[in-house]
């Protein structure tokens, strides 16, 4: 049997069907389970990646042929994103191994694997139908997984983040039967082609549906509201899920869709301008914030907005500046809430102000936030730096200078208050009485690998750049996508 | 104030949406691919009842994340309930009438279910349909007897066996076929009720896996304590 | 058209009690209302004037005198999906209430939109 | 036809009911009645399939769900 881009479905949904029945059993085994398929899975992406590069795998359900059957896409960009996520995915399960401690593991470890198939599913789908249903996967197991410490701010931030889900799911599937009213398909290839003979008042209101259902996932300004709560009252490990897995998968939609179905001028000012209000808002309130996963929740929507710029401005090169901060978002990011869960975890509060001086009592863990810290705000020689850079040349070569004053202070807000927790790290007295605890090695090792990531792609940029220049081409060209996804 | 701005708001939204709307004519025939489904599906599929081969054959993939949607949901709850389950249904003791109805009923009801998602290719309804009618009768039972008691063990092999059914029913069809969820079996004669290839065991899975899952949920929320 | 303004009413009427109630199990059913109006919409995008069911299941049956059976797998899978969302919802206000012993949405601190 | 009208008028009144109704268990009655209108007009749109799902998911499954949640918290809104 050859791989084949369902895989990165259907093995996860097996195994999560699987895991009550083993959990009866040995919770040993459950533990290992996830780790399991997804090194399982990235073997898959991995191996599945030169394949792309020759022509995108169009993969057929149930052997009816587009549009009649759902058909997965997957290009250079799904695989370069799915390759991404399953990694991640990988070492956030390393993490948790030991992290979770929580009753019921088997369900973490279902709800994890499932979020994961979901978000892979969003990335490779052809059908906009089918979308919805994992878009559902992705966001009740989050909603799941928001609540799962069961305490107070949990179930708050869990029911928000709910509500506002289920609104965008809602504009979603209004706009889905609107498509499908106007152009009688479901198969995005399919929909691009009879685009054209959509009257314009239809076209606009399905535009904003659209932009406001994935702007809600992707966290864009003013629809963000449950990502803070969420991110900080989740565990740790699922902070860097949300960071590094779900808001990704959304912002894929969202820039599949503003390229192929609406690639109209005013659809990417939009982003643009939204982009810029996300970023500047978001730095400034993480600026203000006590507690430390807040705090990183807000510095992960400013991210994001600076993607959602380097998507708007909708050149080749900023399309490709946007990719790669995607990945390094995704790395960091992820690195960060893992660190900073230990951190939590060392000095028995959320605050920023506990952790006074940890970095000589916990100096592994401390090491790990700090090098994260100083990636992020695109210090050489780190991964940050580049794709900054990047986003930065690009914009201005797409000639938005306003813009580049923006990110530039938005850049050092940022700064100023990583700095600020780092010198907390290291240059305040040590107040910790605990000594006793240590970081388990399954953690270090899943800091360690993101780390060497980060600094190995600082050094070498390249390494990284192969890739994402086909998965840049594959989202900007509308005419391969609709010739191959319609398999003429 | 806030319900004014929130009329005020939703009421611009609800016109601009039914403007929208009235561009789409009701009760006209569109050209679309549901015309193919429908000239085709016997064919193709085997099934008679067109919407079932669209849900489990056409659009099976949907179907795969339908269930575990429903999966899912049992999932979160019970993570999100886990320590708030106690052993005991907290309800009042029924009357005799309703407990002599329930007794006589409960069979009948399972036994309509099973007949809905065994014939889901023939006749309206199927899985999610049938699993919902057994889930009932269940709750019909857990209402008038306190003591009546579903195995757990039980709901938890019938959920995921029917699950991983499903998912080898879609492997099947990469081993045999060219794609996952293929048909592999022979489609039959339309109309009887051994046709229609893998539709009837796909669907015979989603109804014990959907009674088993919302029983479960039924069971999971009665036992909670207040 | 008459379906069309019920279900798009549903929607409104729906949207407004989640965004102006303050009770949190009225928000939920807010919730189930939006889902109702959204699938009615669906279903009568798809009806076709003097159509019959897409069942083939008496002889004479033609394809072309039936409604659109696309719509009807789609409500299918979102009505599931619906009773997934409130099943989920309807835990957390449950856990909600045995922090707080109040659904009132005010009095929940941070819940506030 | 005018049967469509009236209960097109029922499931606006049912739906505005359960909205402003502050017995909750009232309220959820109400969902139930928008259920059961809606599942006529599935019948009536050709869509048996839907009216049997909403049937069965919607009046009795998704009640019975919001009833049990009304009985372990509180059944009357402030």
């Amino acid at each position: 049997m050859n791989f084949s881009p369902v895989h990165f479905i259907a093995v996860p949904l097996l195994a999560a069907f699987l895991i009550p029945i083993i959990g009866r059993f040995s919770k040993e085994v459950v533990k290992l389970i996830p780790g399991a398929v997804l090194l399982y899975l990235s073997y898959v992406a991995i191996s599945l990646y030169p394949h792309t590069l020759q022509k995108p795998i169009v993969e057929i359900i149930a052997g009816f042929k587009p549009p009649f059957g759902i058909t997965l896409y997957y290009g250079p960009l799904a695989a370069f994103l799915v390759t991404m996520i399953m990694i991640v995915g990988f070492v956030i399960w390393l993490y948790s191994y030991k992290f979770i401690i929580r009753e019921p593991l088997e369900k973490y470890y279902m709800l994890f694997l499932l979020v994961i198939a979901g978000a892979a599913g969003i990335m490779i789908t052809g059908d906009i139908f089918n979308m919805f249903v994992f878009l559902e996967i992705t966001s009740i197991a989050a909603y799941s997984l928001t609540a799962f410490l069961r305490d107070k701010d949990g179930a708050e931030a869990a029911f928000k983040y709910l509500l506002i889900g289920s609104f965008s799911s809602t504009f979603y599937l209004i706009a889905v039967m609107l498509i499908y009213a106007n152009t009688g398909t479901l198969n995005i290839a399919d929909i691009a082609t009879k685009m054209q003979s959509v009257p314009n008042q239809p076209k606009i209101f399905i535009m904003i549906l659209f932009m406001v259902g994935f702007g809600i996932e992707s966290e864009l300004f003013p629809l963000n509201g449950w990502a803070p709560d969420a991110y900080s009252q989740a565990p740790s490990p699922i902070g860097g899920v949300f960071g590094g897995i779900v808001v990704k998968a959304s912002t894929y939609a969202m820039m599949r869709f503003a390229f192929v179905l609406f690639d109209f001028r005013s659809t990417f000012e939009f982003i643009l301008v939204m982009g810029v209000i996300t970023m500047v808002i978001a730095e400034m309130s993480a600026m203000r914030q006590q507690q430390i996963k807040r705090m990183l929740a807000f510095s992960s929507i400013g991210q994001m907005g600076l993607v959602m710029i380097a998507f708007g401005v909708g050149t080749d090169a900023s399309v490709q500046a946007a990719l790669f901060q995607i990945f390094n978002h995704a790395i960091i990011k992820t690195l960060l809430f893992l660190a900073a869960g230990y951190l939590v975890f060392h000095s028995g509060s959320k605050k920023i102000s506990a952790l006074d001086g940890l970095g000589h009592n916990k100096p592994i863990t401390s090491f790990f936030f700090a090098l994260g810290a100083l990636a992020i705000i695109g210090l050489p020689p780190f991964a940050g730096f580049w794709s900054k850079l990047y986003i930065l040349t690009s914009t201005a070569k797409g000639g938005f200078l306003t813009v580049i004053v923006l990110i530039l202070i938005s850049g050092i807000i940022e700064a100023v208050y990583y700095l600020r927790v780092v010198s907390r790290l290291y240059f305040k007295k040590d107040v910790s009485k605990d000594s006793v605890r240590r970081t388990p090695l399954s953690g270090i090792v899943a800091m360690g690998v993101l780390a060497i990531v980060i600094i190995l792609i600082g050094f070498y940029p390249h390494l990284i750049l192969e890739y994402i220049q086909p998965a840049a081409h594959d989202l900007i060209d509308k005419a391969s996508y609709i010739k191959f996804g319609l398999l003429n | 104030m806030r319900k004014v701005t929130a009329i005020f708001v939703l009421a611009i939204f609800g016109f601009y949406m039914l403007s929208v709307f009235l561009t789409i004519p009701f009760g006209e025939k569109r050209d679309n691919v549901g015309q193919h489904y429908l000239a085709n599906t016997v064919k193709e599929t085997g099934a008679v009842n067109t919407v079932t081969s669209i849900v489990v054959s056409y659009r099976g993939f949907d179907t795969l994340g339908e269930v575990t949607v429903l999966f899912l949901a049992a999932t979160g709850l019970g993570a999100i309930l886990f320590d708030k389950k106690g052993k005991k249904r907290r309800l009042q003791h029924a009357s005799l009438i309703v407990r002599v109805g329930a007794h006589l009923l409960y069979p009948l009801i399972v036994l309509l279910g099973a007949y809905v998602f065994v014939h889901g290719h023939l006749t309206p309804g199927g899985g999610f349909q049938g699993g919902a009618i057994i889930a009932t009768g269940v709750l019909l039972m857990f209402m008038s007897y306190r003591s009546f008691e579903t195995s757990h063990k039980a709901l938890i092999y019938i959920e995921s066996l029917a699950g991983i059914v499903f998912v080898l029913a879609g492997f099947s069809g990469l081993i045999w076929g060219q794609s996952f969820l293929q048909n592999v079996l022979p489609l039959g004669e339309p109309g009887r009720l051994l046709s229609a290839g893998i539709i009837p065991i796909i669907y015979i899975a989603v109804g014990f896996k959907v009674g088993a899952e919302l029983t479960g949920l039924l069971d999971n929320l009665l036992k909670t304590i207040k | 058209m008459v379906y069309y303004i019920t279900a798009i009413l549903l929607i409104l009427i729906g949207m407004y009690a989640i965004l102006t109630k303050k009770n949190i199990i009225k928000i939920v059913i807010g919730l189930s209302i939006v889902d109702s109006g959204v699938n009615l919409l669906l279903i009568s995008i798809g009806y076709i004037k003097n159509g019959t069911a897409p069942i083939f299941s008496v002889e004479g049956l033609t394809p072309d005198k039936m409604v659109d059976p696309i719509p009807q797998a789609l409500v299918l899978t979102a009505i599931v999906i619906g009773l997934g969302v409130t099943a989920v919802a309807l835990s957390l206000v449950i856990r909600l209430y045995d922090h707080h012993k109040t659904l009132n949405i005010n009095k929940i601190r941070k819940l506030k939109w | 036809m005018i049967m469509i009208y009236i209960l097109a008028v029922i499931i606006i009144v049912a739906a505005i009911f359960s909205v402003k109704q502050k017995d909750l268990l009232l309220a959820v009655i109400g969902t139930s009645a928008i259920s059961v209108i809606l599942s006529i007009f599935y019948y009536l749109l050709q869509a048996p399939d839907v009216a049997l799902t909403e049937a069965a998911i919607g009046v009795a499954l998704s009640t019975i769900i919001f009833v049990i949640a009304i009985k372990k918290t509180e059944r009357y809104e402030e």
